[in-house]
């Protein structure tokens, strides 16, 4: 095992920088969501990752196009580590014509296949066997995919995430399964849902490694996530990572939290996790005040590109209503 | 008769009333109470269920009657029918119908087949409410109307209200029920108002109400479509043509008899339902009609539903998606042979 | 023509072809092979499935295609079509389908929803081969006919056959099929025995047969009560009624031309199915009817299903619980108004 | 802890009897259904318990009729040792009036919830859920009922074993988990299926007691369940027993078990667990072997006079078939 230190040193400038940008672009994406949703221009709900920008990041600097993930119902900071289009995005949370599932989907069903994000999904823990899918197709086909599998601490307790865990392990599956706790699903706490105390101890359960890591420091989970890829890439099967992290925002636009304690609130928005890459890059001489702030006002610019791409975007023509059903389409519609 | 309350309030009085007479009764779902386990949570900040249907009745009754659950809806959905079957009468809440994947077996298999299963030597009187529908924005995975699949399971019983009257008297007798019952809520529904009698209220499950009288077409309506028939039957009645609408109320056990009468009276019948064609409410009542009314038929049956897709995500589309009243006027015209200004 | 082999040797060809054609397919499934992670055991003794339908496949494919799961339906379910929508094209086995209800969520939520959700930019070729039918003596939990609930999900597609040929045909354009598919197998029919071709034999779907040709009376056939149907139209030819069975073949999507042509014909229509009857596709059938063919109707559309009620083990109870001929044929009787000699 | 002797020596002579009953009952009930299956006159198919009795015995030997019991497809055995009437057994597997269920469950349905048996199960893992519910209702009415949750080793991979165990965790909720690994659900092995090396490793993710009792041991079995139902009776909470067991036949009858070998076969069978615990039974004095011979003369005739009632028994009558689907059944039935 290397020191921290060591590991830390790991971070090359373009690997560090990539970071950086997609974590801020996270946070701008969200932080804009947030307020166009408040003056009701979204519909439907969001659920924002704005706080977790480490964990997507962190796990999403290893993969390529290629490689596969599978998401939530928080799904956007999924999404943007995978380098989906922001214009694509934005315009998919406004339901148009020209989001990534043409205004079909909306915010908790972005997917974009070619960059290997496989959906974001309604149903907590329903991406946790499509995880073990993507990753059957790559031992099947013998390439070198990996599969990252992100779910909640709520997912935790779910069927699937029992049933996806023993698969992956018993067929030595390329999957990195990434618990993103954050202490709540919805309004519950983890310690009063879960039975354990982390939900990496449950790895034991499936003879596969479990690693607890620091959720919002992006090194912390770049550095678990490196291992767990490259585990993946050898054929080793899968690993559970548990990064414990913060939501700054409630369970979905409109919460008020009262579940969570004022204190509790403040003091974990002070360990911001974008203000701790910050540091991180700036001690370790990666980057420079001045290369960061660049960053900052091209994803700012990105985001309002974004949105008024969005705006100006058309809605689905109405035809849209009965296509994208199935591939092929007999009949009127299977009867209907 | 009542003041007026919102459905959602008229839900929350009914597991109130329930509650409060019987002991055995338990709500139990995911943050029903809200807020498990967080000490210096007030029972009045509890969130009481992700849309707040049952806030304020963990203040009432403690948190050993009012339970959250961790998020495993087959674990918790299987304990509920199993709590009845052995002396409780828990009321679950499964938050949305489109999660019945998760659980269904515990109901399939379980809890709709215990009691022919052992030979009648049990009772099963667990109710479980869910939110259905479109209209919400909430896309694929949290706007079906999945109550035909339900429908179809004997031994479950089910319910689609649409005013909150119903709703109380109907979830009301849906709880004392000994029987296991599926309580569909509409979440576009939950602000609509209407006049609600106070205290114990009861309405007999598989007893339609005729929402409207009329004599020259019957239009049946399921949950949140009984108001879009009402407005075509509005519509069609400055036209001089009186639409009968008719509000199954439970779809499981179904009042044909009310519907019968109405066709045998109107000699046309159209459905309007929002889940989606194929093997739904709206083609089951088409064929009840078919079969046991077919000599009071002057026209083809007509089923209004959403299109064979899923919810689509987009405002435009799922608007799109729903019945509309042109749609159901163009079919009423059709069948009476006249033309009639759309609304 | 073919050689005359059973419906489950069919089944089993038309994989061995699908397997043979492209490397993409693969099986998986409890005990498909058989006997994973034995040593000892010779893959030819393997078990092949619960009723050796995949026998030899393991042997032939080896189990790097053919793939033993624990009993994890939600699970494996789920990786088939995650499986499918990222570049293979895997049959999984549910064993029977009355155990849908621990796995549903991955199809109705997921697979079959995948392509309209994600705007069309994928296609999940996966099939759900899965046996159905009372009959076996299986009891309630093993027994059902559950198609009507996948029917009603936009995004799937539903087959049931009736015969050998008909199963091999559908199955191997099912796996070909870039859709989701859920395939049918009554396990009362295994042993049918009938003649199918060699090779590459395809059905498309959507495509109905007509099983005989008549112009009296229509009856549709779903599955195994296709049989029955011949059955009743011999003993009703004896009579001089002659009546035209239609075999749907596939529900989802449904041939409703071919339904509708025949009904114009016979202008009487009875449909027989073993499904419960709310919600059915029965009833679905006979709402078409009732809508799109109603003008060429002479009587009430008859639908002969089970009962609403749980499948009993007892046999005779279980006999009674299955459409039989007499059920039909007074039926076909009360529609032609004559009397029939019962079988 | 007590020392294995000081333990073995609290079986109580009455008790003892009582088990040996049960397991003799178990095996002749088991191998008579295993006769007049293979001659035809059972319908359906069914899956005996024969070499397991020592699990179902060694547990229920500490509930009463109070207590619950949930159960598996493979529930013959359970159902005997919570006491199920012999002939309203065999009855109801015959498809007879007379059945424990009027013919209208069959074998794998049996139920008498007053005898707290509540019910066979034929969907795998199905019962686990239902033992948190009977669990619930004694933990709302403050009763001291305990449930005992029987499933197998292929169950252990169902979402539901997951589900179940977590809830009954977090709510403490007085329920025994009895785990009976006999090494194969169907045709796979457990070591293949499941990633675990003993289920009762998995007790750890839900931070509950995880014991391994040899299940061909009906004193081990007696003991660790002694153990666990006391400590759900004094609301500590759930214990997962995993007994370590053999099934004496296939999976289910017709079964030839070409995934065994010949040795397994032969070299399980020679520990066969009614021999064992008769020695046992000897050894301590507890019994004579006159007594035990007894017994199982007395059950021998139990067992006759059982299929005797089930052949001599009538066929339920043909309105059974659409009644007792509801309580109230409005209507034509729910509009069919
Ligand atoms: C099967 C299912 N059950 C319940 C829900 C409702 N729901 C949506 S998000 C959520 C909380 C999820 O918590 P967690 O997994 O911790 O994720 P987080 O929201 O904290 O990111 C719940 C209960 C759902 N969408 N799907
Ligand atoms: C949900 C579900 N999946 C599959 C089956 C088919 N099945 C019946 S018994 C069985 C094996 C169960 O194995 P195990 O739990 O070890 O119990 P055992 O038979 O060994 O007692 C299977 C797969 C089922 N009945 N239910
Ligand atoms: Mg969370
Ligand atoms: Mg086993």
């Amino acid at each position: 095992m290397k020191s921290v230190e060591e590991k830390q040193n790991s971070i090359q400038q373009e690997q560090g920088l990539w970071m950086f940008r997609k974590m801020v672009q996270i946070r701008k994406f969200e932080d804009a969501v947030r307020e166009i949703f408040a003056r009701g221009d979204i519909p439907g709900f969001v659920h924002l990752y704005a706080g977790e920008e480490a964990v997507a990041v962190g796990v999403c600097a290893h993969l390529t196009d290629q490689d596969f993930i599978t998401s939530t119902h928080r799904g956007h900071g999924h999404c943007i580590a995978k380098e989906c289009d922001l214009k694509g995005m934005m315009a998919e949370i406004y339901g148009r014509a020209t989001g990534l599932c043409k205004g079909k989907g909306g915010s908790m069903h972005i997917a974009d296949f070619e960059k290997g994000m496989l959906g974001a999904n309604g149903i907590v823990g329903g991406g946790i066997p499509l995880a073990c899918g993507s990753a059957l197709t790559a031992k099947v086909k013998e390439t070198d995919q990996v599969t990252a599998c992100f779910f909640g601490d709520g997912a935790n307790n779910e069927g699937t995430f029992h049933e996806g865990l023993n698969l992956a392990a018993i067929w030595n599956l390329p999957v990195v399964f990434v618990a993103e706790n954050n202490g709540y699903g919805e309004a519950t706490p983890f310690h009063y849902a879960s039975s354990c105390t982390h939900i990496a101890d449950r790895a034991q359960a499936y003879n596969i490694p479990g690693v607890v890591v620091d959720g919002r420091d992006a090194v912390a989970v770049y550095h678990a996530a490196k291992e767990a890829v490259e585990r993946a890439k050898r054929g080793e099967g899968p690993t559970l990572i548990e990064c414990k992290t913060f939501r700054n925002y409630g369970h979905f636009e409109g919460d008020t939290q009262t579940y969570k304690t004022k204190e509790e609130r403040e003091s974990q928005a002070e360990k911001d996790v974008i203000q701790r890459f910050i540091q991180y890059l700036t001690d370790e001489g990666i980057a420079s005040k001045k290369d960061l702030d660049r960053i900052e006002n091209e994803v700012e610019r990105e985001v309002e590109e974004a949105i008024r791409f969005a705006e100006e975007s058309p809605f689905p023509s109405e035809n849209e209503l009965t296509t994208d059903v199935y591939v092929s389409y007999p009949t009127d519609g299977g009867g209907a | 008769m009542g003041r007026t309350i919102s459905f959602s309030e008229a839900i929350r009085e009914a597991m109130e009333v329930a509650m409060s007479k019987n002991p055995d009764v338990i709500l139990m779902g995911e943050d029903v109470a809200g807020g498990g386990g967080v000490d210096h949570l007030q029972d009045d900040e509890a969130w009481g269920g992700v849309l707040g249907v049952t806030k304020g009745l963990v203040k009432k009754f403690g948190r050993k009657r009012v339970l959250d659950t961790p998020i495993s809806e087959a674990g918790y959905i299987g304990a509920a029918v199993s709590a009845a079957s052995t002396g409780l009468r828990p009321v679950a809440e499964l938050m949305f119908n489109d999660f019945m994947g998760v659980c269904f077996d515990q109901l399939l298999n379980q809890g709709a087949k215990f009691r022919y299963m052992f030979g009648g030597k049990v009772k099963t009187p667990v109710t479980i409410r869910t939110m259905h529908g479109a209209g919400f924005r909430a896309a694929a995975q949290h706007s079906q109307s999945l109550y035909p699949m339900f429908t179809s399971v004997p031994g479950l019983k089910v319910v689609v209200p649409s005013t909150p009257a119903d709703a109380k008297g109907l979830l009301l007798t849906a709880i004392e029920d000994d029987d296991p019952v599926i309580f569909f809520e509409d979440k576009t529904l939950y602000n609509l108002k209407g006049e609600v009698p106070e205290g114990e209220y009861r309405i007999p499950l598989g007893q339609a109400d005729m929402k409207r009288t009329g004599s020259d077409i019957t239009i049946v309506g399921i949950g949140k479509q009984v108001h879009t028939a009402l407005k075509v039957a509005d519509h069609l009645s400055k036209q001089g043509v009186e639409a009968e609408v008719v509000d199954p109320r439970s779809l499981s056990p179904l009042d044909n008899q009310t519907i019968l009468q109405s066709v045998e009276k109107t000699s046309r019948l159209i459905i309007v339902d929002e889940s989606n064609p194929r093997c739904s409410i709206a083609r089951d009542i088409a064929a009840l009609v078919a079969d046991q009314g077919f000599d009071y038929l002057d026209a083809p049956i007509k089923c209004i539903t959403a299109p064979h897709t899923p919810v689509p995500f987009s405002p435009t589309l799922e608007d799109l998606y729903l019945p509309s009243t042109e749609k159901i006027l163009s079919a009423a015209e059709e069948m009476i042979g006249e033309t009639l200004t759309t609304v």
